[in-house]
């Protein structure tokens, strides 16, 4: 669980939204599965003090190297852009409940920004010889694809559409759009079960829907896929503290049959079951 | 040479004296997964109240220098559910179980003295005064040394198990309260709790803590938390578990010196789950570098004129 | 778009909101070396006292955890040596002045405050209530409200220049420090000074000052430090000088969202001899980005329930 | 005062006493002077928070380069340890009020442990064709010396005398006992200059000693020196903040006429009269 990761590899991948892809070798990769993420020391003092948690994006059990994708948002990953390859870095993980991994029909993966990070490592664990999977993608910007991993995308070789605020590729507009055409093209009235890419939609095939990004666009691809009935597995993020359950500094509401109950995004998530998340709570 | 790590505070027997600090170690099992906590003095629980909480909004965690704030709000199962789910599993933990209870009137706290067994795997109670007195116009019980008092007193009517009184820093004179604990039945008193502090973000305008406010907590606060167990040890002749900011075994030192007879490590363990063992094992190698036979000869040594020799004498 | 800096601090007049903090700055000289003092909104000198101090032995400085302890003792020349030396150097810097006044009476602080003359470049007097009435057994004279409301009146009456209260943090309830001291004449609240901390050495199991314990500084306190404003700014009208662990723009955004109208830099200066002035560019441009054609409009935004826009909006 | 150095080369001379060789491209060497220190950040985040000072060992103008020898004694220290050839440093100096520099006599450099460190500057600057310099040093052992620059006394090749505790190089005892036994050599008594090395001590020839050490060395040194007449320069050190004479952290006490007074060790030190300084106060 608490592991010394060596730095394989460690680079910017655009300037411009200072993203950066890791490659840490040692003992997470055998275990981790698609949806769970690692709780990372950035620094040697005790300044910044809490570990920062960051998606495992893609697991290579063979090698022993798991891939992660961050963008430097503060002062924590900032000062960890600053870890050298050959270095090795303090790693709680792998850490959480990750997505259910579907053995047949349709899988959608709808990310908004870099939400698309833990998609990554369930796009490459389903077995896709069985499932068919597309990739709905929304961003900013040009600019932020080609900073955040679109050529991953390509060379995992897979459907996918892109939505950007300013038109500059795919469509204009938000990834719930694209989810939205994507559900209505196929139709799917109450009840029955739409199907979203052509040639799907025959007899036992069932669409899911796995979902992350901002909270705002997760509650808006929840209620898209609900009014489908179209089952949608959403990422969560929240601050943390501990990482493993311990501190309940990162709960999450959901409804359960004995009314509202916390859940921890850290080990009881990050990822949840859209139908159960209470979206809007003070 | 062999050093004693035993610890006995006033009734509370420990195997070496670094415990956890409630609210950091959950009811024990998360950190199960990264050690035996059996090597543990021993673990203090998520604090329990009467009736189940779901704790405040999110976010409840902001960063500071060193340190975080915490607004969790007490979100615990509630007495019933403790004593029915939590109680069993603690027990197979095979370590000192320390409980902490908090109530928002005195009849609570009194309460759940009474429901805890006093043959169970439960050590002690740890009596969390930093609660807001709901009937009393919400400032906290143990900012104010009569009413600390009281909820000592009402609690200490209901158990034979040692009571710990665990005291705010958030208070114009420490000495004053830990001397109302001691008065009025308290076995040991263990502080510092956390230091009310709030951030605001930058961006939004907003404070960072859905609950406006909350708990600093980490090395930040170190300093702070070393004064007023110097100043508690001056005050009263009660045991002491030392808290705040410890995250190494030097810390923990310090805080035996300025007189704590046994630690509770907090924070720590979410930068480093393995800070506690850590912790045992570095007062075991400074005893026997100084030549010390028993750990509990370092307590108090900070008031002493002398330096210590290299060997530990004077 | 221009963003007018200047701040009105009830009769106090600076051409910007930031400030140095006393006892960090010397008498202003030592920081000229860095940067021409008359960009800042003023300086605060080191606290003087009726007669020369020589302070406290060394060690007077150990460090900690994103913060610093001192125990400094108030060493300065005196009254008469500051009026006859000090203040004509003051002159020269051409910046506002404000001096920091300590007494272990409240007569001390009325002669301080008598001799200080209203005609010169003394802006302010900023009355240090965190001294140990020798009088009265010691205690802070700002740990009382009773006690800190006396000292603000006599002051007051012995000059017509701007005063300013500088509350001390070791306190319960800051709330009630602050509405004693506005009720008996503070024109202006500054807050905090530092907080009482300690640090045991673990070589020699001696405190590391000479003095045992000292004031904690620095960005560890800074989350105390946005609580007290923001509870000070919902207690009292009065204007907000804050302090405490600012060491970049985005934390004097942070007190001034808190409440405060004006900050002041201490322990950063050490770190960051610029701090003062990369904090006056910051701030302007922060004002700039979200809109704001004044600094003031800043103040108090947290208390506000709506989250600012991009725009500076809600 | 405040310059960015830049790392032209940064070593460990030895490990087991952890000592380094920090050599720093910049503005400071244009100005600095024997005695003086540096102010240094040793880290990108407020942990540590303070700077650290530490002694300018060489200064080269003509290439704008200043040495420092640190030792690790902290985490502040261990900090610095890891920065890398080619960084920069945020480096406030050159600080403080250095050595006398004689124009002519003799001069004895009497050091103890890394105390050695400021001397080095001295017997740079000082101009040996015009005053004898000899060196006394004393240290635990050998290996200190090794690990100490004992190489840079040699290739400034200046006449030195060492002393260990355990007799591993040099005289067994104290640097003390060095110092001792050079001004009993010449003999000097109340009010006569005596002279230390063979051939000194004619008419005119004033000899001066520069020490720096543990303080119990400089009081012991002084004492020996006032006892003789000698006059004595001595380096302080105290815990400093502000390095710059604002915080009035860092002062020792001096006689003057008015009494006992104090004085910042950054700025009007670290280096002293020796006759001034009180050394025992509470
Ligand atoms: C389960 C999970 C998975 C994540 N996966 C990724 C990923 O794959 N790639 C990526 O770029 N980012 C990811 N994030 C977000 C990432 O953790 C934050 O951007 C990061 O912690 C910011 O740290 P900072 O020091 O740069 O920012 P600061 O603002 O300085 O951080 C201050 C504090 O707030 C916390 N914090 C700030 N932003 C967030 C946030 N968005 N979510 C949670 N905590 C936050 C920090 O952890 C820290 O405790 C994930 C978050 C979670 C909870
Ligand atoms: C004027 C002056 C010149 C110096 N020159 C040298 C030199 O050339 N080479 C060298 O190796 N050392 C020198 N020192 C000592 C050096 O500054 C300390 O060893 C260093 O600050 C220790 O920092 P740390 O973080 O490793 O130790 P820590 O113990 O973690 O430091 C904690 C705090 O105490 C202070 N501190 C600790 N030890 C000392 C000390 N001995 N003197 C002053 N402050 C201390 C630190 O600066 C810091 O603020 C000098 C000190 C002074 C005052
Ligand atoms: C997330 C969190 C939750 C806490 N919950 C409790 C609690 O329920 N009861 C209590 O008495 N103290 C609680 N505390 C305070 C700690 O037990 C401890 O007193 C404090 O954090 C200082 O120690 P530290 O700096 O080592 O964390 C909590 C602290 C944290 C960080
Ligand atoms: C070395 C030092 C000396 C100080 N001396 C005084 C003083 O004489 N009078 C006073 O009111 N405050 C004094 N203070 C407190 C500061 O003015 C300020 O309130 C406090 O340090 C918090 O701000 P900071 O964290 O930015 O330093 C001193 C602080 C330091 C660090
Ligand atoms: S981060 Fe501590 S419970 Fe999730
Ligand atoms: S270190 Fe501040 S006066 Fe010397």
């Amino acid at each position: 669980m608490l592991s010394q990761e060596k730095i394989i590899s460690h680079r910017l991948l655009g300037l411009q939204h200072g993203i950066h892809q890791l490659v840490l070798r040692g003992a997470i990769a055998a275990t981790a599965q698609p949806g769970q993420f690692v709780h990372l020391k950035v620094g040697a003092t005790t300044e910044p003090l809490l570990r920062r948690p960051i998606s495992i994006a893609r697991i290579d059990r063979a090698r022993g190297e798991i891939t992660l994708f961050y963008r430097v948002a503060g002062r924590g990953t900032a000062l960890l852009a600053g870890a050298k390859e050959g270095e090795t870095l303090s790693v709680l993980g792998p850490v959480g409940k990750g997505f259910a991994l579907p053995g047949e029909g349709e899988l959608l993966l709808v990310a908004g920004g870099i939400g698309i990070f833990p998609l990554f490592s369930l796009l490459e664990a389903v077995d896709r010889s069985r499932v068919k999977v597309k990739v709905l993608w929304g961003a900013e910007s040009r600019e932020f694809f080609e900073g955040a991993g679109l050529a991953v995308l390509r060379e995992l070789d897979v459907a996918y559409e892109v939505a950007t605020l300013d038109g500059s590729l795919g469509q204009k507009g938000l990834v719930t759009d694209l989810l939205a055409s994507n559900l209505r093209r196929e139709g799917g009235g109450q009840g029955m079960l739409p199907s979203v890419m052509p040639g799907f939609g025959r007899g036992d095939s069932v669409l899911r829907v796995a979902a992350c990004g901002p909270r705002g666009m997760l509650k808006a691809v929840t209620e898209l896929c609900l009014r489908q009935a179209v089952p949608v597995e959403v990422c969560l993020e929240e601050r943390m503290a501990c990482g493993v359950g311990a501190c309940l500094g990162c709960v999450c509401t959901v409804t359960t049959a004995a009314g509202p109950a916390r859940r921890r995004v850290c080990t009881d998530g990050p990822v949840f079951d859209g139908r159960e998340v209470v979206w809007d709570e003070g | 040479m062999k050093v004693d790590l035993t610890t006995n505070l006033g009734g509370l027997k420990l195997k070496n004296p670094v415990l956890t600090a409630s609210g950091t170690f959950g009811f024990g099992e998360e950190y199960a997964r990264f050690y035996d906590l059996s090597l543990l003095g021993g673990v203090t629980v998520k604090g329990i109240t009467l009736q189940p909480r779901i704790g405040n909004p999110v976010p409840r965690i902001a960063e500071t220098p060193s340190g975080m704030l915490n607004a969790v709000g007490l979100e615990n199962p509630g007495l019933e559910a403790f004593l029915s789910t939590c109680l069993p599993r603690l027990e197979r933990l095979n370590t000192a179980v320390i409980v902490n209870i908090s109530g928002f009137s005195l009849e609570e706290y009194a309460q759940l003295a009474a429901a805890l067994p006093e043959d169970s795997c439960i050590a002690a109670i740890e009596v969390n005064i930093s609660c807001p007195n709901i009937k009393d116009g919400g400032m906290a019980f143990g900012t104010d040394p009569r009413s600390a008092g009281k909820v000592l007193a009402v609690t200490r009517k209901q158990t034979r198990l040692p009571l710990i009184a665990k005291l705010s820093p958030n208070v114009t004179d420490i000495g004053a309260i830990a001397k109302a604990v001691a008065d009025n039945g308290a076995d040991i008193i263990s502080l510092i709790n956390t230091l009310l502090g709030m951030r605001i973000d930058i961006k939004t305008g907003r404070p960072v803590l859905a609950n406006t406010m909350g708990g600093l907590s980490g090395p930040a606060v170190l300093p702070v938390a070393v004064r007023m167990v110097y100043q508690v040890y001056k005050a009263v002749r009660l045991p002491i578990i030392g808290m705040g900011g410890i995250s190494c075994w030097q810390d923990a030192v310090e805080f035996m010196l300025a007189g704590a007879a046994a630690v509770s490590v907090g924070t720590a363990n979410f930068v480093n789950p393995l800070a506690p063992l850590e912790i045992i094992h570095g007062l075991e190698a400074y005893c026997r570098e100084k030549g010390y036979h028993s750990v509990q000869e370092l307590v108090g040594l900070a008031h002493c004129k002398e330096e210590l020799t290299n060997d530990g004498k004077r």
